[in-house]
């Protein structure tokens, strides 16, 4: 059997179909779906027997051909024209099936340019400067990506209790953000009303992210409220004055 | 050989990545972006038209030492280990990454068909692709784009130097 | 140039370390010892009467390009300012701060299992970890936070832009 070694390089079901529109010499904008939508299925029940993983997204492209083709064989409604732009039931398929083909080309070409460390080498040796160490910078540059910031953090988390991995959810760092911004302030001006935090952006989100993190603080022990009469301003001071390092 | 062409030389040769034109106006005083870019270009056709082992070329918006490509096979003999290749997933999943960027993982998916979760973190560590931001939709989902490593990996200028994506020509005018 | 010299030199500015005359004719079919040593030091007076900004010398047993000595001076002034990396440490000590913040340090120590004192104090020092106050409670303990320019290093628009857990797991499940 030719396609034995086939079976496992399809990158998905699009790329297989791509595969027997190519083995059949048939043309995409008019894919004899019968005939295509068999070949496919044959193609899965082979898959199964060699035991390799069915991906799901192969089941669903079936069910997909096998509704055009029975879309296919019902007869065109009354009254529709033929001249008419009728809807192919086939066209969102292939109009999938040419965009997937434009980037599997577009990969090829990727492939095919001088790559770095395969086609084309940079200097190898460290020069002499890199190997002795440059005094830092004032305001250094730091050159980090967020992907390695949540790979270290999973790593670290990963060997704690489960519980530690309850997910961080975006309303608490909503809530942080509200945090740094207000204990910024408390530090260059002492001391800061609600009213004063708010400013002129009283949306309704704010207003509550803004509470939220009053109370949060406070139950951190890192504020102290005061008002000085029922309903009147409420004042925020840092609950331990000074900063720097102790 | 002038003096200001043999430290743009030093530097480029010394610096790690593709070295701007701004950076070699920052760092040599009193010369004009425009020197320099000529400069460049006179060396670029220097080492071209002297036919040696390295060539002078921009990348990823900068300048940068290589090898030449046709010698590549001596040079790949001399270095242990093989250089770690994209699968066709991974380099499927960047072709998609490169031209619709920037873009979620779901358009990747609805694009190959299958679930791109693998690939995408296979070139999130190779820091070809990085994490953009997130889309102000429900959901928040992550974007996605490649980074300044893919345009020195595949040999890049900048972005508009990827090929043309072949046109998708319209069905109802292919049917006609 | 003869199709040798340039495969020489395309080996000389690739190899990691100085490269030796014995590797150069392992790598090359059909040379003479005494062929490679009288092509190098061709190299080398060709790049000597250039006059440009690199050069080849013999280093440690083995020849390798360098930039002209003469010329450091511009290139220690090109890497002022070059990109930091941070270590793993400090990169983990980041993640916990930005994802756990506020917190104190002894929450830090607790959860990498270890002393974070100086990644701490060098994520201080790059100012992208900030003490954001005082606790109220005996000993005062410190709170850390991210600052500003955490954000700008990362590219987030506010900390709510972080990747969640789950966002990576996510990730990471379809590899196998």
């Amino acid at each position: 059997m030719s396609y034995e070694i086939k079976l496992d390089v399809f990158e998905g079901p699009l790329d297989l179909l791509l595969y027997l529109i190519r083995k059949n010499e048939i043309d995409i904008y008019n894919i004899p779906i019968a005939l295509i939508t068999e070949q496919y299925l044959s193609y899965l029940d082979l898959m199964r027997s060699f035991n390799l993983d069915l991906a799901g997204e192969y089941l669903v492209l079936a069910s997909t051909l096998i509704h055009i083709k029975s879309k296919l064989l019902l007869p065109p409604a009354e009254g529709e024209g033929e001249e008419e732009e009728g809807e192919d039931p086939r066209a969102e398929l292939v109009q999938q099936l040419l965009e997937y083909q434009a980037f599997k080309e577009a990969a090829l070409s990727l492939d095919k340019r001088p790559l770095l460390d395969r086609d084309v080498f940079t200097r190898g040796a460290a020069s002499e400067e890199e190997q002795t160490s440059v005094e830092e910078a004032d305001d250094e540059l730091i050159e980090v990506d967020i992907f390695e910031l949540v790979t270290a953090f999973r790593r670290i988390i990963v060997g704690l209790d489960r519980k530690e991995e309850l997910d961080i959810d975006t309303e608490k760092m909503s809530l942080t953000d509200r945090i740094n911004e207000i204990m910024e302030r408390l530090t260059e001006e002492g001391q800061i009303s609600f009213a004063d935090l708010l400013g002129d952006r009283t949306d309704r989100k704010r207003i509550i992210y803004t509470f939220l993190a009053i109370l949060e603080l406070m139950k951190l022990r890192m504020v102290r409220a005061y008002q000085s009469e029922s309903f009147g301003a409420i004042r925020l001071f840092p609950a331990v004055e000074g900063r720097g390092e102790g | 050989m002038e003096e200001k062409i043999a430290i743009i030389e030093a530097l480029l040769f010394a610096s790690e990545a593709p070295l701007t034109v701004e950076r070699i106006v920052l760092t040599l005083p009193d010369t004009e972006k425009k020197e320099v870019v000529s400069l460049l270009e006179g060396l670029i056709r220097e080492y071209d038209a002297r036919g040696g082992g390295i060539c002078l070329r921009e990348i990823a918006g900068g300048f940068q030492f290589r090898t030449r490509t046709d010698l590549s096979a001596w040079v790949r003999k001399l270095k242990v280990g093989h250089p770690a290749l994209l699968s066709p997933a991974a380099l499927e999943t960047l072709a998609v990454v490169a031209y619709r960027q920037p873009l979620v993982k779901a358009e990747i998916d609805r694009i190959r068909g299958v679930d791109a979760s693998g690939a995408l973190r296979g070139l999130l560590e190779k820091k070809i692709v990085r994490i953009v931001g997130r889309k102000d939709v429900p959901g928040k989902p992550i974007i996605y784009g490649t980074t300044r490593k893919f345009l020195e990996v595949f040999n890049l200028k900048d972005l508009s130097e990827l090929p043309t994506l072949r046109e998708l020509k319209d069905l109802q005018e292919q049917q006609e």
